[in-house]
């Protein structure tokens, strides 16, 4: 029988190791999976290279692997928010790396990475800074730039529902990233509000289907990022 | 030019915020799909006329972004300025490969942005100053411009600290390449043609040479 | 308000001119729109360029536009099937173009073109006589061929339930190219088993959102190509 | 070499197609991803030893498939050789383009497919004679041989006539290069090794000089 279910968040990132390549869904906070992360955390792991639209707010949850120095770059597409501390610091201090990429074409990006799409023609950023140094081409008259397909060693998300295949459906906007991302990795870890048995999640409404999913953790009350930061929490 | 205007108290004269977003609401045709910038632009859904319906794209995908909820929302149900919104029936979420689809494809058909500059051949610049200290930061911005069919621009006509925002040339960072069709500022609503900046309408008690006043490239008349 | 529904199949397919490129949903029978293709038919619209899996089967549908003489070009990957009797006789008589792609190719230029990519690389077929003239190029030491996106003036696709927005869900494998079809297509019309009330579909399970639809037929007993086949019939 | 095969009855010697098929299934680990090809492949489903779970991949559109319903089925659930199939509890049904980004991305495990000819350097031909007036056809096989991890073939060793279909190199045009992993005949199993092809098992009542005289290339023994 296939049994996707891991009995910690603990257990769940124990594979990740140090200089791994990590996506981590979530926009903002929604779709964050903030157990996982504080997992990464208590484990230590260093070197890593993250992906996500953002990097965090306050002093949990991904700010706080940041903080911890644990990320030694970042590739995102919007690195600063209304309350994110940590990595403009570090920045700007020459202490973490950053790889800026138009929002459009890091999804694209990335879901060619899980397509087996190696790169990609886009017309997102020709003519501005963040497409010096690509190959422009045009076709039809008109000019594109390449960019390349992006994998992981480990993508973290976070979803509504599994079953133990690790068919996924997700819960609104905090959708985002992550089905992309469990393409996208190597190893897709979800965190999951709730786990329920094979052939509840209707078939024609399964958002990740399971062959993306290698493990699965039961995170029924998750933390909520904003909550965190308004109590002015912090991690560890 | 750009001078005169900081004698002047901008927020005496001209369209108010709400009147621009008001203005551009005016634009949108019913059936319009539309993806609305953070800031003014977000102001523009309050402002379309009664009998259009318009569907709005928020791009961390949802298509039928409904109004701001009044019971607070929930952190899973958010627009791209990671402010809580609602939904409204017959939307749909989706992951933001294909949100992002929709934008590249050509699908969207009206774009509102904010701007920090705008040239008369329709460059835009909103994401960056270029200052080698900043944390440089672009999000959907770029993939909106290169895909949505109609790009239009809400802002001030000037800097806080008056400077022109209508330019000849941008001197920001570009946003993307002629891409912007039609700017609407406190002073006035101005075409981006084959010629530059064309006024299409003035605010109450605004004339051209107001406006040209406080825009660094040549204004054309409407009717020139 | 939006109302996207057309009062006929006939109606649907007015605009569609000589020598347009349309894309057909459908894989053999599951997702055909045959009363789509019927009307078009009746319309007697010549010189098309048709996207299709497949070249349809018996006398009807696909099969029949092609027999009429209606189909100058087909662009798919299996044009042979086990009851398509048109196709392989017009071909060999050099009568009908053919373009034929592989299969993951053909989906994903159709959601390239969809999605705005005007090119991407891919693996399949590098080596083989479907990638002779094509530009081949290395990433990470491995070949690719690049491909182009595909779009096409008029999608006409076929679905389980549909609201007046536009919102499509489909029926089991019927899925298949229709929702990336509706993306590339200009102007994508489809052909509704049922169409329900705003509101009825939910938001977490749409599988086109409305944005790519431009037209919707209520079909609501749709016939089966396979039935048609079976008995012999033929269209017109 | 080849002649010797058209004076000897090949269906009374070695594996019947429901045997190759099932030698196919002991090599499916519980938990793997399997697409089988139309025809011979297909039969694997039957054979797959108990205890084991294994998903079924149909490039159509569903992740899940299960056997031929009992009741005939319905028009709207078929695989991809357009037969009636069913779902099995846990499936997921989605677009041609996400059921390619499986195949293309590397998220299968196994894929079982015909072939005309398979070479020693693991290259196979499975979709044209080349003929020039055949009408060609290709489907999803050159997707599934460039994406899925591992490539198997199930073929009869020779042709119907009697000719060798496991080669130096392919005399056809080409599925996919380097791409075949192992072999499932009616008288062997046969890796593809660096060295070539090398014998693993041999058919009862079968011995190495015979699947050599009925093969167009060296075949190496399981132990050389």
């Amino acid at each position: 029988m296939i049994d996707k279910q891991i009995a910690s968040p603990a257990e769940a990132v124990k594979d990740i190791f140090d200089g791994a390549t990590v996506m981590v869904g979530g926009f903002g906070e929604a779709g964050s999976p903030i157990e996982l992360i504080h997992a990464l955390i208590d484990q230590g792991t260093k070197n890593l290279t993250v992906v996500n639209n953002n990097t965090g707010s306050g002093h949990v949850g991904l700010a706080a692997l940041i903080e911890n120095r644990q990320v030694a770059k970042m590739i995102c597409s919007f690195p600063r928010t209304a309350n994110s501390l940590v990595f403009p610091e570090l920045y700007q201090a020459g202490e973490i790396e950053l790889e800026l990429v138009p929002q459009g074409t890091l999804a694209e990006r990335i879901r060619a990475g899980g397509a087996g799409i190696p790169a990609f023609y886009t017309p997102s950023s020709v003519g501005t800074p963040l497409a010096e140094g690509k190959e422009i081409r045009q076709f039809n008259g008109q000019d594109y730039v390449m960019e390349f397909g992006l994998t992981a060693d480990f993508a973290l998300i976070k979803c509504r529902q599994a079953d133990r295949l690790g068919n996924l459906v997700y819960n609104k906007t905090a959708r985002n990233f992550a089905p992309i991302m469990a393409m996208a990795g190597h190893r897709t870890i979800v965190q999951a509000r709730e786990i329920v048995p094979v052939g509840t999640i209707d078939p024609e409404s399964v958002v990740t289907p399971g062959i993306f999913v290698d493990g699965i953790v039961d995170v029924g009350d998750p933390q909520h990022e904003s909550m965190l930061v308004a109590e002015g929490r912090t991690y560890p | 030019m750009s001078n005169a205007a900081t004698n002047m108290p901008a927020e005496h004269i001209g369209w108010s915020r709400d009147e621009m977003a008001q203005r551009a609401a005016q634009d949108i045709p019913n059936g319009a799909y539309v993806n609305l910038g953070i800031g003014i632009p977000e102001r523009v859904a309050r402002f379309v006329p009664e009998g259009r319906e318009v569907i709005y794209h928020t791009e961390n995908g949802l298509l039928g972004m409904g109004p701001t909820p009044e019971d607070g929302g929930e952190p899973e149900l958010i627009n791209a300025g990671k402010r809580r919104i609602s939904a409204v029936p017959g939307a749909a979420y989706f992951h933001h490969a294909d949100s992002f689809s929709m934008i590249r494809g050509g699908h969207l058909d009206i774009c509102v942005l904010g701007a920090m500059q705008v040239a008369e051949n329709g460059d835009l610049a909103n994401w960056s100053t270029g200052a080698p200290d900043a944390i440089p930061a672009v999000g959907g911005a770029m993939d909106l411009v290169a895909g949505v069919k109609t790009i239009c621009v809400i802002t001030q006509h000037v800097t806080k600290k008056g400077q022109p925002k209508l330019l000849e040339r941008c001197t920001f960072p570009l946003t993307g390449v002629g891409v912007v069709s039609r700017v609407y500022t406190d002073l006035a609503v101005i075409d981006v043609s084959t010629d530059g900046f064309r006024v299409v309408e003035l605010a109450p008690g605004v004339d051209l040479g107001y406006v040209q006043e406080r825009t660094d490239a040549k204004l054309l008349a409407a009717n020139a």
